[in-house]
Parts: C-alpha cells; structure tokens; sequence
C-alpha cells in the first residue's frame, strides 16, 4: 500500500517533468523552425493547397459557383467557403 | 405445451428475470442515448457507446464482450475462434481495441482535422498544455489511496488527459476491464466541458483576470518575429514534433506517431490528397462505429454496478477540475514574473477537450469584454493539451504495462 | 522440349482437360455476369458473385474457397496461416464470410438507407408482413422429405424471406456448404420479382381485388390519428423496435441490431453524419465487394455440379411463391372480416425484396386503375418483411445452430 | 426421418407465431409510442436535419444553384433536389 | 537523482547511443520524406514509406516490423499475439503484407482508375508491352551472378516491371526481407522516369526516329475497321482478358484477377457505382496508407544499411533501363521488317510506369516536332505493360515459390 | 551456382515466352471480340453511363453548372468537365 502511493508519487514526479520537458522542447525546436525557415525558405516553393477539413468543392467549381453567384446577385453576392455539412 | 414452453425458452424473459440487473443496464443504455441524442453530449461516440451497451445485454443475444481469463484463453484464439465461440461482437472487440488499434487510427484521423497553426502563431502559450496535466496524476495518487491498484489508478487519472482515445488507449493498455466506464466518464466529461470550466473559473479567477486582453498585451509587448512560409512550417513541423516527443517518450509513439502523419498528410495537400481522405474519413469514420460499439458492449451488469465504477465517475470528474484548476495556476504563476499578462482561461484550455474547451473560454472572455476574443490564443494551449495529455499516457504505460 | 514442357505445365490447360467441369463453371460466371450486366438481375451483388465464380474455377488460380474439414483444419488456423497455404481468398472468406461478419455490416447499411416513415404512417399494414415468411417454413418442410437434414432445409427454405443478407447469414449458420447457390438464387429470385409477383397475382387475385383503392378506404374509414412528430417517432422508433425483437428473439440480435443502429445514425442527422457516411457508404460497399467475391469463390464445380443445386433452385422458386401467396391469402381473411378493406397485393408486399416488390404490386394496381398508388401503403409491409425474415432466421438459427 | 419432418413442423409453429407475435408487438408497440410522442412531444425539438440517403449537396450549394437556375432560367426553372447518380 | 536516472531510462537516447545506426535510419526517412513533398517523387507512396521508416527506427518505440524466425514463429501467431508481443504495426503487416493481401486490392483500384480505351484503339501497340519486360528477367541472371540466391534475384528483377504492387507482391512472396528497399526502388525510379526515360532515348533512337508521326502513318496505312460499340468492348474486354491470362499464367490471377475486377466495376457504370467508389476511392486510399506505413517499418538499421540494398538500388536502374531500350530496340526491330513504321517511343512506354512513362514519351515527341501527339498511342503498351509484369510476376512466383 | 545461372537463363526463356504468348493472345482475342461486337452488337444496348475517375459531378450538376456558366459569360463561357482537384 505504501509502496503503491510512493510510487504514484515517483510516477507523478517523472510524469510533469516528461510533460514539461517535451513541451518546452517543441516551443523551443518549434521557435528554431520558425527563424530557420524565415531565414532559409521565406517564400513557399512547394504547392500551396492544403487539405482542408472543410472544402467540399475543388477550387473548378468554387470558381463556376462564384460566377454563378456574382451574376445571380448582380455582383453584391459573394461565397467564402463551401463547408460540408 | 411442450411448443409454448420452446417459445419462451428462445425469448430473453427468462434470462431477464434471473438476471434483473440487466434490466438497469438496459434503462443506463437508453439514458446515454438520451444524452447523445437529444442533449447532444458527444454524440458521434456516445451514441455507438450506448447502443453497444443495448447490444450488449440484450440476455441471449450474444453480443456481450468477454473478459479474457485464465480458462476461456480469448486472447490466445484465433479470429475465426473468437467469432465462432463468442459472436461477432467479441471478435471485433479483441481483433480492433484488445490490441490496440483503433486508437491510434482514430488519433490519426484527429491529426488529419487539426491544424496547428494557431499553436504555430502563439507557441509560447504551448507550453501551457503541460501544467493542465496535473489532474491526471492527482487523481491517480487519489485512486491508489482508494485501493486501486497503480494500473487501474492510472487508467482512471487519464481521464484528465481530456482526450477520448488516449484514455481509451491507456485503459486497454492498462485496465481493460475498466474500459467502459473511463470511456464514457471521459466522453461525458468532455461533453460537459461548457459546464465545467465555467465552474472552475467562477472560483480559481477574478474578474480583472478574465479582462485580460490578449490582443492588446500584443500589442503592449509586440511579437519579435512573423512567420513567413507558413505552408513549410506546417509541413515540417509535424514531422520535427514527432521525433522530439518520440525521443523523449517513446511510448506514446502510437499514438502521437499516427496524429502526426495523419497531419502530414493533411498539410502536404492535394498531392497525398488519397491519403487525408482514407485518414479523415474512411478510417476515422469506421473506427469510430466499431470502437463505439465495442467499447459499449463491454460493459455488462456485473462488471459495471460495482463501486468501481462509481469511483470512477467521481475521479474523472476531479481529473477534470484540477486539470483546469491547474492550468489557470500555471498562467497565475507566470503572470506575477512577467509583465506581459496571460489570460489565465489561456491555461485552462491545456485540458484538451478540442476545440470546446476554446470555444467555452472564449465565450467567458467575450461575457466580460465583448471586444476580448481569445480564441486563437486558447486554441495553442488546447492543441498541446493534446500532445501533453498523449506523453502522460505514454509515461504511465511506459513504467506500468 | 524441357522448357515447352515447363510452360505447360505452368499454364491450366493440363489441369482443365483433366478435370473438364470447371469450364461448365467458368460458363456459369459467364452466364451470371451477363444477367447481372445486361438484364440488371440485382448487379451490386451477381457482378462480384459471378466474378468470384471466374476467379475461383480458373485452375491453378489457388482462389477457390476450401471448405473446412476435419483433416485440413481451416477454421483453427490463424488467418496468416490461411492466406499462406490457401491464399488471400479463403482468409477473406474465413474471417469475413465464416465468422458471420459481414451480413450484418451490410444490413447495418441497409438500416442507414431504411425510411420507415411509410411502415410509421400505416403502422397495421406492417402486420401483413408476417404471413409472407410461411413460405421459408414450407420449404423447410418439402426439402426434408427430399432428404435435405434440417439444416440444410432450413438454409433453403429462407431464401424465401426474400433478403439478401438474411440468407447468407443463416447459410453460414447453418448449411456454409449451400452458401453460393443459396446466395445466387436469393439475389437472382429477388431480381425476378416483376416476373413472380404478377405469375402469383394472376392465379390468386380477382380484378375487383386488384382495385381495391387504399386511399379512397382511408377516406371512407379514416385515421383517429396523425403524426406529429415525426422526427422524434423516427429516431425512437428504432430503439424500442430493437428491444422489443431483442427481447423476444434474441438470436436475431446481430442482424436487427446492426439494421437499426444503422437506422439510427440516419435519422439522428447531422450529429451523426459521419456514423452514417461510414454506414451507408465506406462499410456497405466494402462489405459488398468482399462479399460477392468470397460467397462467388465458393462454388467449384464438384459442390456445385450436383442434384442439390437443382433442388435449391427449384426450393427458392417456391419458397418465392408460397410466401407471396401467403401474404395475399392473409389480406384476403382479413378482408373477409374487415368492413375497411385491404387490397391482397399489400400482402404480396410482406415478401420484402424491398423496394422492388413494392413497385411491381404499384405497377399492378395503376395497370388496372390509373388512380390506384399503392405504394406508400406496400412499403409499409415490404419493410416488416425485413423485420419478419430476419425474426425467422433467428428463429432457426436459435434452433437447429 | 419422421422425427425430422415432425421437428421441421414444430419449427413451422414456433417460426410463425414467432414473426406473428413480433410484427404484433411492433405495431401494438408502434401505436403507443406515437400516441406517447403526439402527447408529450407533440413538436420537434431536436436538429431538423436528417441523413438523407440521396441528398448530394449541402444546403448552401443547393442555395446557390437553385439561384444559378433561377438566373440562367429567367425565373422559368428550379431545382427540387439533386440526386446521386 | 533515481527519478533523473528512470527520466533517462524511459527516453530513447540511452539505445540511440547504443544502436547508433538508428540516426542513418531516421536521416534517410527525412531525406525519402523530402523526395516525396518537395520533389513530389510519388507522394501517395514515398511519404507513408518514409513516416514508416521514422516510426519503425524510434528507439524504443516499437513500431518496427520485425522478421518472421523459426525462433519468435510470428506467422504462426494469431494476430491478437502478435499485437501484444509486437505491437500495432506487426499486426498490420502481418495481417495485411505478409499475407499478400493489400497488393491485390491496390491492384483493383488501379483497374477501377484504368481506361483500356487507348489500348483497344491501337490494339497492335499493345503488344510492345511484352519487349519491355526484358529488364526483369536480365537483372535477375546477373543479380545470381553476384550472389543472390534466385528467389531474391527475381524480386530484385522486378523492379524492372515498374510497378509499385507488382513489385511489391513479387517481393513479399519470394524475398520479403528486402521488401523496404524494393519497394523504395520501384516507387523512386517510377519518379524518375522523366530522367531515365529521356537518358535512354538520346543513347538509343535517332532524331529521325523520335518524328516518327503516328498519325501520319495511320493516314498512310489506314486502319481497316472502327470500333462500332465501345462501351458494351469495354465490359466485355476485362472478362475476356482475365479469362485469357488466367488460362495461360494461374499464377498471376490474384493480381491480373483483381485488376480486371476493378475495371468491370467501372465499365459496367451506375449500376455497380458503389462497387466502383469501394475500389477506386474507401479500399485503395486505406489500403495505400497502412501499405506504405508497414513497407516502411520493415526497414532497419541492420537490414537496410547492407550491401545487398546497394545491389537492389544499382539492380532496379539497370532493370528500368534494361526494360526500356527492350521495349525500343523491339519498335526498330518490326521497323525493320514492315512499312508502317511505329515511334520507338512506343516501345519504350511498355515499361509500364502508368501514365509517368506515356507523359515523358509525348514530351519528347513534342520536343522535336510540336505536332507529333503521340500520348494516346503510347498509352496502349504502356497499359500493356502492366499486364505484361504481372505476367512476368506470375510466372516467377510460380517456379520459386 | 552454375545450376541457378542455368535457372535464372531457364526462367528468362520461360517468362519471356510467356509475356509474349500472353499479349499475343490478347491483341488476337480483342482484335476477334472487336470484330465480333462490331459485327453482332453495333449498337449499345446498355447504359451508357460509365463510372469514370474524373467526375466529379452528376449529369445534372453538371447541367446547372453549364447554364449558370453560359448565363455568366454571356454565353461565351463553357465547361468541359469538372475533375477532381
Ligand atoms: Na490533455
Ligand atoms: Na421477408
Ligand atoms: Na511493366
């Protein structure tokens, strides 16, 4: 019994540092990724569409739905986003 | 008579009332159905979780999973065995969640709808997700006092981690017998996330610490730096994350290994396009039926009307409170050694519990100040929550299992 | 010469010329995709059976189902073993087809594609879809006078519950050996619906019956009551209809249970759309797929090429047959009895094959009067016969397995 | 082999009476449960929305196609649904 | 200083500093996952091959596959053991690569995605698709030279079909220790083909030759007939080519069967849709990712960095460009002896490497004569091609295996 | 080691052979379907419609699209087809 609460607190102990250790070293590795990327790569080369949650249409469409929606409106009409329901 | 006594040989009434306290599971089911449909309490698992509980104990129909013992030697059967003896619910218990797969999978297809990027932008506040993990180990210190042994008080601290399938994980690594009932203690908990931390709050933070602005202390104390290429960061970041926190806690490679390449996938874009589809969709979505199902039917009479399970519903709901109580000490704390002020709700959305826990701090921030928005603060915090509570688990199976 | 002797003997036509009856096999596949491509015999299901039908007759194609035996051992090898020694095929079959896994993922499916708004809105009609199983009991009958054992005969007789994944279901329950024709002659019976009903009606029905108007007798009988939520009735409809068919038959559990789960997640909504996509869509036709092909694979020629065979084919005819005479027969006591009367080709309907039986019972009534729609009110027993086949497959499954 | 008919006589007996009952309890049961829902829950509470099994796009892109057609149409068409193919 | 030293004990740097090798593993997934993003050297497979070597060289971790030993009898192990003993991603390839499983369906996406309309066009071109072929064959003679035993020769060899699955199936079946750097050979030089292909061209064909117009010549020499009804040709055409490859290499039918299958469901059209999104999208996607992890995770420190990978990298060049002057030095030599000349091109298109290959040929073309289209010709061999490794395939795993 | 030089040679005859036969017989046996539909089945008499990988829309969608599309642009416009991004 004693043993047990001894080692729940060894495990606690061990726990929060393992837990503040790793989180400090992704804010810091992270800082470092950002400055060495800013310094090294400050403009994107590689394709910029990233697969979101949230779109259901290619960006084709988007366009067709925008030009439908423009004119239907008389151009006051716009979309931001198609989202799934 | 003989054909009258047949029929009601092949109904469950006789079963049922030998057994009436399948009767109480039965009214448990519909009441978790109650809570996911029509108060919406998680519904996407709580719903698969109580219908499996239905299934479950229905008497005779077979659908009840089987803890494996010494005699019955499940886990050393193959499939077809499992299928065979025990129907089909046991296999795809002891094929999908006995050996831990579902998790990882679903984690995966968490990683594919998480977008880092508001951690990315306000990374200090990261480190915020690591003091609300204390509920975990509090209550699992708490547990073992109570008589739990250390791999049952473990699997019941978790569900402080605020993270549905890493407390799912935990328990099947460390308590499998305890699954159900941690799995809905966790899934209700995150539910009443809107409940909770407004509780919290109320207590632990004063007023002028819920007006803190975070928009404004920017500007006061501005950032040095912007990011430039946000697209390569996020590709790469996933990929630096994982090997930090594999390096460090090897353990919880399955689980945070599978968010972070379901990530991956998700930022490299229409060029593993395939791949987030399988990721967020096909899998996640399928695992998600089964785990529910699964994870419901392993509760039967006899091993949930205990008072373990009791216990259980009252130490996660502690888990949660210190988690959060936790968290807004950590942002206290910081405050008085720094002049550029954290909005203590920063700290107590590093419970986890996304992307509610943000959406409910915000909104306390916006009852007080209607101009003080805080969600993408927030969302830092609750994003490493994430990471946090998953190293936590990784730690307790590490030196347990 | 070595070298030609080698390349023959590589290739299947060694093999063929000694054992000739594959290639009345092969012609079956042939036979079986050209009804399924071109006459549309229901071709989700025929196009993957007749294709598994090709795959498993090419010899030395290792892709025919064995079936399991005392000596080989199959169903106690682990699947690693059995993809090793009898390929991918039979691990698919023995961990998807034997364990009983599959039929009730797909009728979860055919749950998340059920309305029972129409069953709700003429809930009496549902009862109609009792009468309609006699034909699976009088089958059973005639096909142990044949010599068939009770299994057996049960396994035959069910094809006249008129669906799909109850008979492979009760197929692998209870006669795994009868598994292909059985399959192929539900799926093939169920396509020739428009052919039977009409065939049945014509003998049993009068002209004066065919018309009778279900909407002008609402008129002269009405309603007490409406609907006023239909919504909520829809989504607790499935529960209490789950505990209830749960409770009394509890051995048809895993496939009404799977049914209206599936149901469930539908009529939740949006909560639950992922559950419903996973339902409806990723697992339905996976397990379509795997179903076809592994219940295709089971027919060589040497199981197939036999007089049981031709009495399955000519037992499901008539299973076909009686049932739908006994569901006009049943319309037409109660008629006899009931001022507001019931037209009998409802009771056809209680067969299931749903939703085509009710279309063609329509098409009949509109030949005969153009203003006589009687579709809502056929679908009302067209799904209780779901619900009827599958209590009665649970009803010998709990018996004879 | 006569007990093999008469056991597939009595399965005849307890299979029928079996669906009979069900199919009873169902409708006895059905009835009460709208009478309880016409009652006590006589309007909707919960979400409208339900699963559709042919409804292919989301209430917003339906919006905006049906004010496409209506444009394209000078007001003659509209869209009912779209269906799945 | 206890806690300190189990701190360290639960990282993984103490058997990073042991087994440094590790460090190579993890800087070589890093350099595949750099290909795969920025290089965009075939995403869907590179990138979960690399995350899998990531994941599998974790110290501690426990994501590496490890190798089937009459010691540890993991095939003999139910997959419930070898979850347990071994971790998730065991299971997974055992369950799903070791038993050949995933290949074959992989196979059926790809049918679902194939168009045999250009092949059916140019039917003739179709077969320069077997010329291509000659690369597998000669890499395997010469890797027995240096040492090889034959099994792993002919899993070496195939590289040269230029096909992902089919190297992939070849290499699980006869040598599935080299399974990772086969796999990361296949997929990289199928990336290179707009480098190697050009490279062999400039070596082998004159500039007259590369203006060979197919179009012109087609005018000059005009086909005799249309193809009247390409649709109802299109349904018939896979079930005609299955039977044919079936009769003459059994051996290839879990491949060659599968492919076929995928691509009735297509032609057949709506009425198999749901068969058709099962193949092309839910089965494939899924299927993809966990091929790709698991590949991955078979490579270690102590089976990669070996001679023997250097062998496979230099072997599976040599068989890629063996193939293609094959496939060109076939086009001259029927040059040679008919009127109607064919672009070499052509020839070296049946290589396989669907559509890359067809995509680099008509650039080529286009290069030197801005009016010479050549994509729908080369697309009949370079489909053709395909067929023909798995031909290939077939006939190696039939004499070794 | 000679003897599995001599299988290796053994199995390039084999498997060259049998690459050839296959794709013989398949360039001979589609050339004979061609003929065979061509002359028996000219006309299609099943439907048309074939699952293709591209699309991405139903006819219907298609349709409005088209219309909203042409309405747009003045009927300048057109689309050809929609595929997935
Ligand atoms: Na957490
Ligand atoms: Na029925
Ligand atoms: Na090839």
């Amino acid at each position: 019994m004693e043993s047990t609460l001894s080692n729940a607190l060894i495990l606690m102990v061990i726990g929060m540092i393992s837990v503040f250790i790793v989180l400090l070293v992704v804010v810091m590795g992270g800082s470092i990724l950002i400055n060495f990327i800013n310094k090294y790569y400050p403009e994107s080369v590689i394709s910029q569409v990233s697969n979101s949650k949230d779109s259901l249409v290619s960006p084709k469409i988007m366009a067709v739905l925008t030009a439908a929606v423009l004119q239907a409106t008389g151009g006051k009409g716009h979309i931001d986003e198609v989202l799934k329901k | 008579m003989d054909i009258l006594q047949k029929l009601f040989e092949m109904t469950a009434f006789g079963e049922l009332i030998s057994n009436p306290l399948s009767i109480l599971m039965l009214l448990l089911a519909f009441v978790l159905l109650y809570l996911g449909i029509a108060k919406k309490f998680e519904p996407l698992l709580l719903i698969p979780i109580a219908f499996g509980v239905l299934l479950a104990n229905f008497p005779g129909g077979g659908m009840a999973v089987i803890p494996d013992t010494e005699i019955n030697q499940i886990s050393h059967k193959t499939i077809i065995e499992i299928a065979k003896d025990h129907g089909i619910m046991n296999m795809l218990y002891y094929m999908l969640i006995k050996t831990g797969l579902l998790p990882p999978l679903i984690f995966m297809g968490v990683g594919a709808l998480t977008d880092f990027g508001p951690m990315l932008r306000n990374l200090r506040l990261a480190f915020f997700g690591a003091a609300a993990q204390i509920g975990i180990f509090t209550v699992l210190i708490g547990a073992t006092l109570l008589g739990f042994n250390l791999k049952e008080a473990a699997a019941l601290g978790i569900i402080g981690g605020a993270d549905g399938p890493t407390a799912i994980y935990t328990a099947i690594k460390l308590a499998p017998h305890l699954l159900g009932p941690i799995a809905i203690a966790a899934y209700s908990y995150m539910a009443l996330v809107p409940v909770i931390i407004p509780m919290v709050v109320k207590v632990m933070m004063s007023e002028k610490e819920i007006k803190i602005n975070m928009k404004e202390q920017d500007k006061l104390y501005p950032h040095k730096r912007e990011i430039k290429n946000m697209k390569a960061l996020k590709i790469v970041f996933p990929i630096v994350l994982g090997t930090v926190v594999a390096l460090l806690v090897p353990s919880s490679v399955p689980l945070v290994g599978f968010l972070l390449f379901g990530n991956l996938v998700k930022e490299v874009g229409s060029d593993t396009n395939r791949l987030f589809t399988a990721a967020s969709e096909t899998i996640m979505n399928t695992a998600t039926i089964f785990l529910g199902l699964t994870v419901g039917a392993t509760m039967s009479a006899d091993t949930f009307l205990e008072s373990q399970t009791l216990y259980i519903v009252l130490g996660g709901f502690l888990a949660f409170v210190i988690s959060i109580a936790g968290g807004i000490t950590a942002a206290k704390v910081y405050n008085v050694f720094n002049k550029k002020k954290i909005n203590p709700l920063i700290g107590a959305t590093g419970l986890s519990a996304v992307p509610m826990a943000s959406r409910v701090a915000n909104d306390i921030a916006l009852k007080y100040d209607s101009k003080n928005h805080i969600l993408q603060y927030a969302m830092s915090s609750n994003i490493s929550g994430v990471i946090g509570s998953a190293v936590a688990a990784g730690v307790l199976i590490s030196f347990l299992s």
